[in-house]
Protein backbone atom coordinates (compact mmCIF):
# COMPACT_ATOMS: atom_id res chain seq x y z
CA UNK A 1 0.00 0.00 0.00
CA UNK A 2 1.83 3.06 -1.27
CA UNK A 3 0.84 6.49 -0.12
CA UNK A 4 0.24 8.55 -3.27
CA UNK A 5 -1.41 5.74 -5.21
CA UNK A 6 -3.90 4.87 -2.49
CA UNK A 7 -4.58 8.36 -1.23
CA UNK A 8 -8.41 8.29 -1.73
CA UNK A 9 -8.72 5.12 0.32
CA UNK A 10 -7.11 6.91 3.25
CA UNK A 11 -9.45 9.86 2.78
CA UNK A 12 -12.43 7.49 2.89
CA UNK A 13 -11.18 5.97 6.15
CA UNK A 14 -10.56 9.45 7.58
CA UNK A 15 -14.09 10.60 6.73
CA UNK A 16 -15.56 7.43 8.27
CA UNK A 17 -13.63 8.02 11.50
CA UNK A 18 -14.62 11.71 11.52
CA UNK A 19 -18.28 10.79 11.27
CA UNK A 20 -18.00 8.19 14.03
CA UNK A 21 -16.20 10.76 16.20
CA UNK A 22 -19.08 13.16 15.60
CA UNK A 23 -21.60 10.52 16.65
CA UNK A 24 -19.63 9.75 19.83
CA UNK A 25 -19.24 13.35 20.95
CA UNK A 26 -22.72 14.44 19.86
CA UNK A 27 -24.87 16.48 22.24
CA UNK A 28 -27.80 16.97 19.93
CA UNK A 29 -29.81 14.37 18.05
CA UNK A 30 -29.80 16.39 14.81
CA UNK A 31 -26.04 16.67 15.11
CA UNK A 32 -25.97 12.89 15.35
CA UNK A 33 -28.01 12.49 12.17
CA UNK A 34 -25.68 14.86 10.30
CA UNK A 35 -22.68 12.89 11.54
CA UNK A 36 -24.34 9.78 10.18
CA UNK A 37 -24.51 11.39 6.73
CA UNK A 38 -20.78 12.08 7.02
CA UNK A 39 -20.20 8.40 7.78
CA UNK A 40 -22.20 7.51 4.71
CA UNK A 41 -20.31 9.95 2.51
CA UNK A 42 -17.15 7.95 3.14
CA UNK A 43 -18.65 5.12 1.10
CA UNK A 44 -19.04 7.51 -1.84
CA UNK A 45 -15.35 8.36 -1.73
CA UNK A 46 -14.42 4.69 -1.46
CA UNK A 47 -16.65 3.55 -4.34
CA UNK A 48 -15.55 6.49 -6.48
CA UNK A 49 -11.88 5.69 -5.85
CA UNK A 50 -12.42 2.02 -6.74
CA UNK A 51 -14.31 2.71 -9.97
CA UNK A 52 -12.10 5.49 -11.27
CA UNK A 53 -9.90 4.84 -14.27
CA UNK A 54 -7.17 7.21 -15.31
CA UNK A 55 -7.82 8.82 -18.67
CA UNK A 56 -11.33 7.41 -18.93
CA UNK A 57 -14.37 9.36 -20.07
CA UNK A 58 -17.58 9.76 -18.12
CA UNK A 59 -19.90 6.85 -19.00
CA UNK A 60 -22.36 8.96 -20.98
CA UNK A 61 -22.20 8.39 -24.70
CA UNK A 62 -23.97 11.57 -25.75
CA UNK A 63 -21.47 13.16 -28.12
CA UNK A 64 -18.92 10.38 -27.65
CA UNK A 65 -18.01 7.55 -30.01
CA UNK A 66 -19.14 4.19 -28.67
CA UNK A 67 -15.72 2.54 -28.46
CA UNK A 68 -14.36 5.09 -26.01
CA UNK A 69 -12.68 4.06 -22.79
CA UNK A 70 -14.99 5.01 -19.91
CA UNK A 71 -14.91 4.68 -16.14
CA UNK A 72 -16.99 1.94 -14.56
CA UNK A 73 -20.75 2.67 -14.82
CA UNK A 74 -21.78 -0.09 -12.39
CA UNK A 75 -19.99 1.44 -9.43
CA UNK A 76 -21.62 4.77 -10.25
CA UNK A 77 -25.06 3.15 -10.30
CA UNK A 78 -24.29 1.78 -6.83
CA UNK A 79 -23.39 5.27 -5.66
CA UNK A 80 -26.61 6.66 -7.10
CA UNK A 81 -28.59 4.13 -5.07
CA UNK A 82 -26.50 5.03 -2.04
CA UNK A 83 -27.32 8.74 -2.36
CA UNK A 84 -31.04 8.05 -2.66
CA UNK A 85 -31.16 5.68 0.29
CA UNK A 86 -29.21 8.16 2.41
CA UNK A 87 -31.90 10.77 1.85
CA UNK A 88 -34.73 8.48 2.81
CA UNK A 89 -32.92 7.28 5.93
CA UNK A 90 -32.22 10.86 7.01
CA UNK A 91 -35.83 11.89 6.41
CA UNK A 92 -37.08 9.06 8.62
CA UNK A 93 -34.47 9.68 11.33
CA UNK A 94 -35.27 13.39 11.46
CA UNK A 95 -38.95 12.62 11.86
CA UNK A 96 -38.04 10.35 14.77
CA UNK A 97 -35.91 13.13 16.30
CA UNK A 98 -38.79 15.58 16.05
CA UNK A 99 -41.15 13.07 17.62
CA UNK A 100 -38.68 12.26 20.41
CA UNK A 101 -38.40 15.97 21.16
CA UNK A 102 -42.14 16.43 21.23
CA UNK A 103 -42.66 13.47 23.52
CA UNK A 104 -39.60 13.81 25.73
CA UNK A 105 -38.83 17.52 25.57
CA UNK A 106 -35.11 17.00 25.01
CA UNK A 107 -32.74 16.77 22.08
CA UNK A 108 -29.74 15.41 23.95
CA UNK A 109 -29.05 11.74 23.32
CA UNK A 110 -27.89 11.34 26.92
CA UNK A 111 -31.22 12.47 28.35
CA UNK A 112 -33.48 10.09 26.47
CA UNK A 113 -34.36 8.28 29.67
CA UNK A 114 -38.05 7.96 28.87
CA UNK A 115 -37.22 5.26 26.37
CA UNK A 116 -36.59 2.83 29.24
CA UNK A 117 -39.73 0.96 30.12
CA UNK B 1 -4.27 19.72 -20.61
CA UNK B 2 -5.66 22.89 -22.10
CA UNK B 3 -6.40 26.44 -21.10
CA UNK B 4 -9.86 25.56 -19.68
CA UNK B 5 -8.40 22.96 -17.36
CA UNK B 6 -5.70 25.36 -16.20
CA UNK B 7 -8.32 28.02 -15.48
CA UNK B 8 -10.46 25.50 -13.62
CA UNK B 9 -7.54 24.43 -11.44
CA UNK B 10 -6.67 28.02 -10.59
CA UNK B 11 -10.31 28.92 -9.93
CA UNK B 12 -10.77 25.96 -7.61
CA UNK B 13 -8.21 27.50 -5.26
CA UNK B 14 -10.85 30.09 -4.39
CA UNK B 15 -12.88 27.34 -2.70
CA UNK B 16 -10.47 27.51 0.24
CA UNK B 17 -11.61 30.95 1.49
CA UNK B 18 -15.20 29.77 0.97
CA UNK B 19 -14.47 26.83 3.25
CA UNK B 20 -12.97 29.25 5.76
CA UNK B 21 -16.17 31.29 5.75
CA UNK B 22 -18.48 28.28 5.66
CA UNK B 23 -16.99 26.12 8.37
CA UNK B 24 -16.59 28.56 11.24
CA UNK B 25 -18.38 31.52 12.75
CA UNK B 26 -22.04 32.47 12.92
CA UNK B 27 -24.85 31.16 10.75
CA UNK B 28 -25.09 34.38 8.72
CA UNK B 29 -21.40 34.27 7.88
CA UNK B 30 -21.75 30.65 6.81
CA UNK B 31 -24.66 31.52 4.58
CA UNK B 32 -22.54 34.13 2.78
CA UNK B 33 -19.81 31.53 2.27
CA UNK B 34 -22.36 29.07 0.96
CA UNK B 35 -23.70 31.52 -1.62
CA UNK B 36 -20.18 32.28 -2.81
CA UNK B 37 -19.47 28.55 -3.08
CA UNK B 38 -22.54 28.11 -5.26
CA UNK B 39 -21.41 30.83 -7.65
CA UNK B 40 -17.82 29.59 -7.87
CA UNK B 41 -18.93 26.01 -8.32
CA UNK B 42 -21.25 26.92 -11.20
CA UNK B 43 -18.35 28.62 -13.02
CA UNK B 44 -16.06 25.72 -12.17
CA UNK B 45 -18.42 23.11 -13.59
CA UNK B 46 -18.75 25.08 -16.86
CA UNK B 47 -14.95 25.34 -17.11
CA UNK B 48 -14.54 21.60 -16.50
CA UNK B 49 -17.07 20.57 -19.11
CA UNK B 50 -15.44 22.92 -21.59
CA UNK B 51 -12.07 21.39 -20.76
CA UNK B 52 -13.37 17.93 -21.58
CA UNK B 53 -15.49 18.98 -24.57
CA UNK B 54 -18.63 17.39 -23.09
CA UNK B 55 -21.34 19.96 -23.77
CA UNK B 56 -24.31 17.70 -22.79
CA UNK B 57 -23.18 18.02 -19.17
CA UNK B 58 -24.32 21.64 -19.12
CA UNK B 59 -27.41 20.42 -17.21
CA UNK B 60 -25.35 20.34 -14.06
CA UNK B 61 -24.30 24.00 -13.81
CA UNK B 62 -27.86 24.91 -14.82
CA UNK B 63 -29.30 22.88 -11.95
CA UNK B 64 -26.76 24.31 -9.57
CA UNK B 65 -27.52 27.89 -10.64
CA UNK B 66 -31.25 27.33 -10.19
CA UNK B 67 -31.03 25.49 -6.90
CA UNK B 68 -28.41 27.61 -5.15
CA UNK B 69 -30.51 30.68 -5.86
CA UNK B 70 -33.57 29.00 -4.36
CA UNK B 71 -31.72 27.40 -1.47
CA UNK B 72 -29.98 30.64 -0.52
CA UNK B 73 -33.30 32.47 -0.36
CA UNK B 74 -34.93 29.65 1.61
CA UNK B 75 -32.09 29.59 4.14
CA UNK B 76 -32.13 33.38 4.46
CA UNK B 77 -35.89 33.44 5.00
CA UNK B 78 -35.80 30.68 7.58
CA UNK B 79 -32.91 32.28 9.44
CA UNK B 80 -34.79 35.57 9.47
CA UNK B 81 -38.22 34.34 10.48
CA UNK B 82 -38.06 31.10 12.40
CA UNK B 83 -34.64 30.57 13.89
CA UNK C 1 -21.08 6.30 30.65
CA UNK C 2 -19.12 9.48 31.16
CA UNK C 3 -18.11 11.61 28.22
CA UNK C 4 -14.35 11.28 28.56
CA UNK C 5 -14.64 7.51 28.98
CA UNK C 6 -16.67 7.34 25.83
CA UNK C 7 -14.09 9.31 23.87
CA UNK C 8 -11.27 7.08 25.11
CA UNK C 9 -13.23 4.01 24.13
CA UNK C 10 -13.78 5.55 20.72
CA UNK C 11 -10.04 6.24 20.32
CA UNK C 12 -9.22 2.59 20.97
CA UNK C 13 -11.92 1.43 18.59
CA UNK C 14 -10.83 3.86 15.91
CA UNK C 15 -7.25 2.64 16.09
CA UNK C 16 -8.40 -0.94 15.70
CA UNK C 17 -10.69 -0.05 12.85
CA UNK C 18 -7.89 1.85 11.12
CA UNK C 19 -5.66 -1.23 11.20
CA UNK C 20 -8.39 -3.51 9.90
CA UNK C 21 -9.23 -1.03 7.15
CA UNK C 22 -5.60 -0.72 6.03
CA UNK C 23 -5.29 -4.49 5.93
CA UNK C 24 -8.47 -4.70 3.90
CA UNK C 25 -7.62 -1.88 1.50
CA UNK C 26 -4.20 -3.36 0.68
CA UNK C 27 -5.58 -5.63 -2.00
CA UNK C 28 -7.82 -3.07 -3.64
CA UNK C 29 -6.67 -2.04 -7.12
CA UNK C 30 -4.41 1.06 -7.06
CA UNK C 31 -6.17 4.32 -7.72
CA UNK C 32 -7.06 4.75 -11.37
CA UNK C 33 -6.05 1.23 -12.44
CA UNK C 34 -9.39 -0.54 -12.05
CA UNK C 35 -10.23 -3.19 -14.66
CA UNK C 36 -13.85 -4.09 -14.10
CA UNK C 37 -15.00 -6.70 -16.60
CA UNK C 38 -18.70 -6.05 -15.95
CA UNK C 39 -18.32 -2.30 -16.30
CA UNK C 40 -16.58 -2.70 -19.64
CA UNK C 41 -19.23 -5.12 -20.87
CA UNK C 42 -22.04 -2.76 -19.89
CA UNK C 43 -20.31 0.23 -21.46
CA UNK C 44 -19.87 -1.69 -24.73
CA UNK C 45 -23.33 -3.23 -24.85
CA UNK C 46 -25.76 -0.74 -23.33
CA UNK C 47 -25.89 1.60 -26.31
CA UNK C 48 -26.65 -1.25 -28.75
CA UNK C 49 -28.92 -3.30 -26.52
CA UNK C 50 -31.01 -0.58 -24.92
CA UNK C 51 -30.61 2.41 -27.28
CA UNK C 52 -29.67 4.70 -24.39
CA UNK C 53 -26.68 6.98 -24.23
CA UNK C 54 -26.45 7.21 -20.44
CA UNK C 55 -25.11 3.86 -19.31
CA UNK C 56 -25.42 4.69 -15.60
CA UNK C 57 -29.17 5.08 -15.95
CA UNK C 58 -29.28 1.96 -18.09
CA UNK C 59 -27.73 0.05 -15.19
CA UNK C 60 -29.95 1.69 -12.58
CA UNK C 61 -33.30 1.36 -14.32
CA UNK C 62 -32.79 -1.69 -16.48
CA UNK C 63 -29.92 -4.10 -15.77
CA UNK C 64 -30.26 -3.59 -12.02
CA UNK C 65 -33.92 -2.55 -12.19
CA UNK C 66 -35.04 -4.98 -9.54
CA UNK C 67 -32.73 -3.40 -6.95
CA UNK C 68 -34.02 0.04 -7.85
CA UNK C 69 -37.57 -1.23 -7.37
CA UNK C 70 -36.62 -2.17 -3.83
CA UNK C 71 -35.00 1.23 -3.37
CA UNK C 72 -38.16 2.99 -4.55
CA UNK C 73 -40.15 1.06 -2.00
CA UNK C 74 -37.65 2.08 0.68
CA UNK C 75 -38.39 5.67 -0.33
CA UNK C 76 -42.12 5.00 -0.32
CA UNK C 77 -42.10 3.43 3.12
CA UNK C 78 -39.84 6.18 4.49
CA UNK C 79 -42.29 8.85 3.34
CA UNK C 80 -45.12 6.85 4.87
CA UNK C 81 -43.14 6.62 8.11
CA UNK C 82 -42.51 10.37 8.18
CA UNK C 83 -46.21 11.04 7.63
CA UNK C 84 -47.16 8.54 10.31
CA UNK C 85 -44.77 10.08 12.84
CA UNK C 86 -45.53 13.72 12.17
CA UNK C 87 -49.28 13.68 11.62
CA UNK C 88 -50.91 15.53 14.54
CA UNK C 89 -52.70 13.38 17.08
CA UNK C 90 -56.38 13.66 17.84
CA UNK C 91 -56.25 15.76 20.99
CA UNK C 92 -53.53 17.97 19.55
CA UNK C 93 -54.90 21.47 19.03
CA UNK C 94 -52.08 22.41 16.64
CA UNK C 95 -53.38 21.38 13.28
CA UNK C 96 -56.45 19.35 12.51
CA UNK C 97 -57.51 17.98 9.21
CA UNK C 98 -60.00 20.84 8.66
CA UNK C 99 -57.44 23.14 7.09
CA UNK C 100 -59.27 23.52 3.83
CA UNK C 101 -61.80 26.27 3.37
CA UNK C 102 -60.51 28.44 6.19
CA UNK C 103 -59.52 32.05 5.99
CA UNK C 104 -57.03 33.03 3.34
CA UNK C 105 -53.47 32.95 4.61
CA UNK C 106 -51.99 35.93 6.32
CA UNK C 107 -50.09 38.37 4.16
CA UNK C 108 -49.15 40.52 7.10
CA UNK C 109 -45.42 40.32 6.68
CA UNK C 110 -45.54 40.29 2.93
CA UNK C 111 -44.91 44.02 2.84
CA UNK C 112 -41.57 43.47 4.55
CA UNK C 113 -40.33 41.39 1.64
CA UNK C 114 -38.73 43.23 -1.24
CA UNK C 115 -40.62 43.18 -4.51
CA UNK C 116 -37.56 41.95 -6.38
CA UNK C 117 -37.46 38.76 -4.37
CA UNK C 118 -41.17 38.18 -4.83
CA UNK C 119 -41.02 38.72 -8.59
CA UNK C 120 -37.91 36.63 -9.14
CA UNK C 121 -39.04 33.69 -7.08
CA UNK C 122 -42.46 33.62 -8.71
CA UNK C 123 -40.89 33.84 -12.15
CA UNK C 124 -38.35 31.13 -11.40
CA UNK C 125 -41.10 28.82 -10.09
CA UNK C 126 -42.28 28.14 -13.63
CA UNK C 127 -38.73 27.61 -14.84
CA UNK C 128 -38.04 25.16 -12.03
CA UNK C 129 -41.13 23.10 -12.85
CA UNK C 130 -40.24 22.89 -16.53
CA UNK C 131 -36.61 22.11 -15.76
CA UNK C 132 -37.63 19.35 -13.36
CA UNK C 133 -39.87 17.76 -15.97
CA UNK C 134 -37.07 18.03 -18.55
CA UNK C 135 -34.64 16.40 -16.13
CA UNK C 136 -36.99 13.53 -15.34
CA UNK C 137 -37.76 12.76 -18.99
CA UNK C 138 -34.25 13.03 -20.43
CA UNK C 139 -32.55 10.63 -18.05
CA UNK C 140 -31.75 8.17 -20.83
CA UNK C 141 -29.81 10.72 -22.89
CA UNK C 142 -27.87 12.98 -20.55
CA UNK C 143 -27.03 12.84 -16.84
CA UNK C 144 -30.19 13.16 -14.86
CA UNK C 145 -33.18 10.96 -14.43
CA UNK C 146 -36.27 10.51 -12.35
CA UNK C 147 -34.74 11.02 -8.98
CA UNK C 148 -32.95 14.27 -9.71
CA UNK C 149 -35.90 15.69 -11.64
CA UNK C 150 -38.27 14.74 -8.84
CA UNK C 151 -36.24 16.60 -6.24
CA UNK C 152 -36.15 19.73 -8.42
CA UNK C 153 -39.92 19.50 -8.89
CA UNK C 154 -40.46 19.15 -5.15
CA UNK C 155 -38.17 22.11 -4.45
CA UNK C 156 -40.24 24.38 -6.70
CA UNK C 157 -43.11 25.02 -4.19
CA UNK C 158 -40.54 26.23 -1.65
CA UNK C 159 -39.94 29.19 -3.97
CA UNK C 160 -43.59 30.14 -3.53
CA UNK C 161 -43.17 29.85 0.21
CA UNK C 162 -40.31 32.36 0.20
CA UNK C 163 -42.32 34.72 -1.97
CA UNK C 164 -44.86 34.69 0.91
CA UNK C 165 -47.46 33.36 -1.46
CA UNK C 166 -48.54 31.06 1.35
CA UNK C 167 -51.98 30.47 -0.07
CA UNK C 168 -50.71 29.05 -3.34
CA UNK C 169 -47.99 27.11 -1.52
CA UNK C 170 -50.51 25.48 0.75
CA UNK C 171 -52.88 24.73 -2.07
CA UNK C 172 -50.09 22.85 -3.85
CA UNK C 173 -48.56 20.92 -0.99
CA UNK C 174 -51.74 19.94 0.83
CA UNK C 175 -53.57 18.80 -2.27
CA UNK C 176 -54.95 15.26 -1.89
CA UNK C 177 -53.69 14.46 -5.38
CA UNK C 178 -50.10 14.52 -4.08
CA UNK C 179 -50.70 11.45 -1.94
CA UNK C 180 -52.33 9.70 -4.86
CA UNK C 181 -49.42 10.56 -7.16
CA UNK C 182 -46.89 9.20 -4.69
CA UNK C 183 -48.61 5.82 -4.66
CA UNK C 184 -49.18 5.94 -8.39
CA UNK C 185 -45.49 6.49 -9.09
CA UNK C 186 -44.44 3.50 -7.01
CA UNK C 187 -47.22 1.37 -8.48
CA UNK C 188 -46.32 2.44 -12.00
CA UNK C 189 -42.82 1.07 -11.60
CA UNK C 190 -44.11 -2.29 -10.40
CA UNK C 191 -46.76 -2.37 -13.14
CA UNK C 192 -44.16 -1.82 -15.86
CA UNK C 193 -42.39 -4.86 -14.46
CA UNK C 194 -45.66 -6.80 -14.41
CA UNK C 195 -46.36 -5.85 -18.03
CA UNK C 196 -43.30 -7.83 -19.03
CA UNK C 197 -44.65 -10.80 -17.05
CA UNK C 198 -47.99 -10.51 -18.86
CA UNK C 199 -46.19 -10.64 -22.21
CA UNK C 200 -44.44 -13.84 -21.23
CA UNK C 201 -40.99 -12.38 -20.45
CA UNK C 202 -39.16 -12.14 -17.14
CA UNK C 203 -39.98 -9.42 -14.60
CA UNK C 204 -38.82 -5.94 -15.72
CA UNK C 205 -37.75 -7.07 -19.18
CA UNK C 206 -37.56 -4.19 -21.62
CA UNK C 207 -40.71 -4.84 -23.64
CA UNK C 208 -41.52 -1.39 -25.03
CA UNK C 209 -40.12 -0.69 -28.54
CA UNK C 210 -36.65 0.82 -28.19
CA UNK C 211 -36.82 3.67 -30.72
CA UNK C 212 -33.88 5.55 -32.19
CA UNK C 213 -30.82 6.16 -30.03
CA UNK C 214 -30.74 9.82 -29.07
CA UNK C 215 -34.48 10.49 -29.27
CA UNK C 216 -36.54 11.40 -26.22
CA UNK C 217 -38.83 8.45 -26.88
CA UNK C 218 -36.10 5.85 -26.96
CA UNK C 219 -34.71 3.16 -24.67
CA UNK C 220 -38.08 1.53 -23.90
CA UNK C 221 -38.82 0.99 -20.24
CA UNK C 222 -35.87 3.06 -19.01
CA UNK C 223 -37.61 6.31 -19.92
CA UNK C 224 -40.97 5.08 -18.58
CA UNK C 225 -39.52 3.92 -15.26
CA UNK C 226 -37.55 7.14 -14.93
CA UNK C 227 -40.75 9.15 -15.35
CA UNK C 228 -42.53 7.00 -12.73
CA UNK C 229 -39.69 7.49 -10.28
CA UNK C 230 -39.79 11.23 -10.95
CA UNK C 231 -43.49 11.40 -10.09
CA UNK C 232 -43.00 9.38 -6.93
CA UNK C 233 -39.99 11.34 -5.68
CA UNK C 234 -41.59 14.71 -6.37
CA UNK C 235 -44.78 13.74 -4.55
CA UNK C 236 -42.89 12.11 -1.68
CA UNK C 237 -40.68 15.12 -0.98
CA UNK C 238 -43.65 17.47 -1.25
CA UNK C 239 -45.43 15.40 1.39
CA UNK C 240 -42.38 15.52 3.68
CA UNK C 241 -42.16 19.33 3.34
CA UNK C 242 -45.87 19.65 4.09
CA UNK C 243 -45.67 17.47 7.19
CA UNK C 244 -42.87 19.58 8.63
CA UNK C 245 -44.51 22.91 7.85
CA UNK C 246 -48.07 21.93 8.79
CA UNK C 247 -48.02 23.58 12.20
CA UNK C 248 -46.55 26.84 10.96
CA UNK C 249 -49.08 26.97 8.14
CA UNK C 250 -52.03 26.34 10.44
CA UNK C 251 -50.76 28.91 12.93
CA UNK C 252 -50.53 31.49 10.17
CA UNK C 253 -54.17 30.85 9.44
CA UNK C 254 -55.16 31.32 13.08
CA UNK C 255 -53.37 34.65 13.27
CA UNK C 256 -55.71 36.10 10.66
CA UNK C 257 -57.95 38.62 12.44
CA UNK D 1 -3.93 18.43 -14.05
CA UNK D 2 -6.99 16.44 -12.99
CA UNK D 3 -4.78 14.75 -10.41
CA UNK D 4 -3.82 18.09 -8.86
CA UNK D 5 -7.47 19.18 -8.73
CA UNK D 6 -8.62 15.82 -7.36
CA UNK D 7 -5.97 15.54 -4.68
CA UNK D 8 -6.57 19.11 -3.48
CA UNK D 9 -10.31 18.56 -3.47
CA UNK D 10 -10.02 15.36 -1.44
CA UNK D 11 -7.87 17.19 1.11
CA UNK D 12 -10.47 19.97 1.36
CA UNK D 13 -13.21 17.36 1.81
CA UNK D 14 -11.27 15.67 4.60
CA UNK D 15 -10.82 19.00 6.41
CA UNK D 16 -14.47 19.98 5.99
CA UNK D 17 -15.67 16.61 7.29
CA UNK D 18 -13.78 17.17 10.52
CA UNK D 19 -14.97 20.78 10.80
CA UNK D 20 -18.54 19.66 10.10
CA UNK D 21 -18.69 17.16 12.94
CA UNK D 22 -16.90 19.55 15.31
CA UNK D 23 -19.59 22.21 14.86
CA UNK D 24 -22.00 22.04 17.77
CA UNK D 25 -24.71 24.49 16.84
CA UNK D 26 -27.11 22.69 14.50
CA UNK D 27 -28.22 25.78 12.56
CA UNK D 28 -24.60 26.54 11.69
CA UNK D 29 -24.11 22.89 10.89
CA UNK D 30 -26.87 22.99 8.31
CA UNK D 31 -24.91 25.54 6.26
CA UNK D 32 -21.72 23.52 6.65
CA UNK D 33 -23.58 20.38 5.54
CA UNK D 34 -24.72 22.14 2.38
CA UNK D 35 -21.16 23.25 1.68
CA UNK D 36 -19.89 19.72 2.24
CA UNK D 37 -22.50 18.38 -0.17
CA UNK D 38 -21.41 20.87 -2.82
CA UNK D 39 -17.78 19.82 -2.40
CA UNK D 40 -18.75 16.16 -2.81
CA UNK D 41 -20.69 17.06 -5.96
CA UNK D 42 -17.63 18.77 -7.44
CA UNK D 43 -15.53 15.73 -6.56
CA UNK D 44 -17.99 13.45 -8.38
CA UNK D 45 -17.82 15.66 -11.43
CA UNK D 46 -14.02 15.80 -11.43
CA UNK D 47 -13.83 12.00 -11.17
CA UNK D 48 -16.21 11.47 -14.13
CA UNK D 49 -19.44 10.60 -12.36
CA UNK D 50 -21.84 13.27 -13.69
CA UNK D 51 -25.01 11.33 -12.79
CA UNK D 52 -24.01 11.03 -9.18
CA UNK D 53 -22.85 14.65 -9.16
CA UNK D 54 -26.30 15.75 -10.26
CA UNK D 55 -27.97 13.60 -7.60
CA UNK D 56 -25.59 14.99 -5.01
CA UNK D 57 -26.30 18.59 -6.05
CA UNK D 58 -30.04 18.09 -5.74
CA UNK D 59 -29.96 15.92 -2.64
CA UNK D 60 -26.82 16.53 -0.63
CA UNK D 61 -26.58 20.23 -1.20
CA UNK D 62 -30.26 21.19 -1.25
CA UNK D 63 -32.72 18.55 -0.05
CA UNK D 64 -30.81 17.26 2.99
CA UNK D 65 -30.02 20.70 4.52
CA UNK D 66 -33.58 21.77 3.76
CA UNK D 67 -34.99 18.79 5.62
CA UNK D 68 -32.67 19.40 8.57
CA UNK D 69 -33.70 23.04 8.61
CA UNK D 70 -37.41 22.13 8.49
CA UNK D 71 -36.94 19.74 11.41
CA UNK D 72 -35.12 22.40 13.48
CA UNK D 73 -37.80 24.93 12.59
CA UNK D 74 -40.52 22.60 13.72
CA UNK D 75 -38.77 21.89 17.03
CA UNK D 76 -38.19 25.61 17.67
CA UNK D 77 -41.79 26.33 16.77
CA UNK D 78 -43.08 23.66 19.13
CA UNK D 79 -40.89 25.04 21.91
CA UNK D 80 -42.22 28.57 21.38
CA UNK D 81 -45.79 27.31 21.44
CA UNK D 82 -45.21 25.33 24.60
CA UNK D 83 -43.75 28.41 26.28
CA UNK D 84 -46.69 30.52 25.17
CA UNK D 85 -49.16 28.01 26.57
CA UNK D 86 -47.31 27.94 29.89
CA UNK D 87 -47.22 31.72 30.31
CA UNK D 88 -50.88 32.61 31.13
CA UNK D 89 -51.16 30.00 33.89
Amino acid sequence: MKFPADYPYFVAAWILLCGLYGIVRSKHLVHMVISLTVVQSSTYVLLLAIGFRRGGYAPVFAGLHTGARVVDPIVQALMLTDVVVETTVVALLLAMVVKAYEKGGTTSPDDLRFLRG
Amino acid sequence: MNVWMLTATVTSASLVPCAWACLRGSAERRLVGLEMTGIILTILLVLLLMARQRLPFVDMPLTLALLTFGAGLVFARFLEKHL
Amino acid sequence: MKRSHRLWLFAVGALGMGFVYCAGARNLPPWGQYRGPYGDAIAQLAVYERHTTDTVNAVTYDYRGFDTLGEEFILFSAVTGVMLLLRPEKQDSGGKRDEKGGNPASFRDRAALSETVQMFTTAIFGFAVIFGIYMATHGQLTPGGGFQGGVILAAAPMLLYIAENTEAFQRIVSHPLVEFLEGAGAAGYALIGMAALAMGAAFLTNVIPLGTTGDVFSSGTIAAISACVGVEVAAGFTLIIFEYLREILSQKKNEEP
Amino acid sequence: MTAVLGVGLLALIAVSALALVRTDDVTCQTMALSFYGLLLALMFFVFRAPDVALAQITVGAIALPLMVMLAITRMKHREARRRKEKEPS
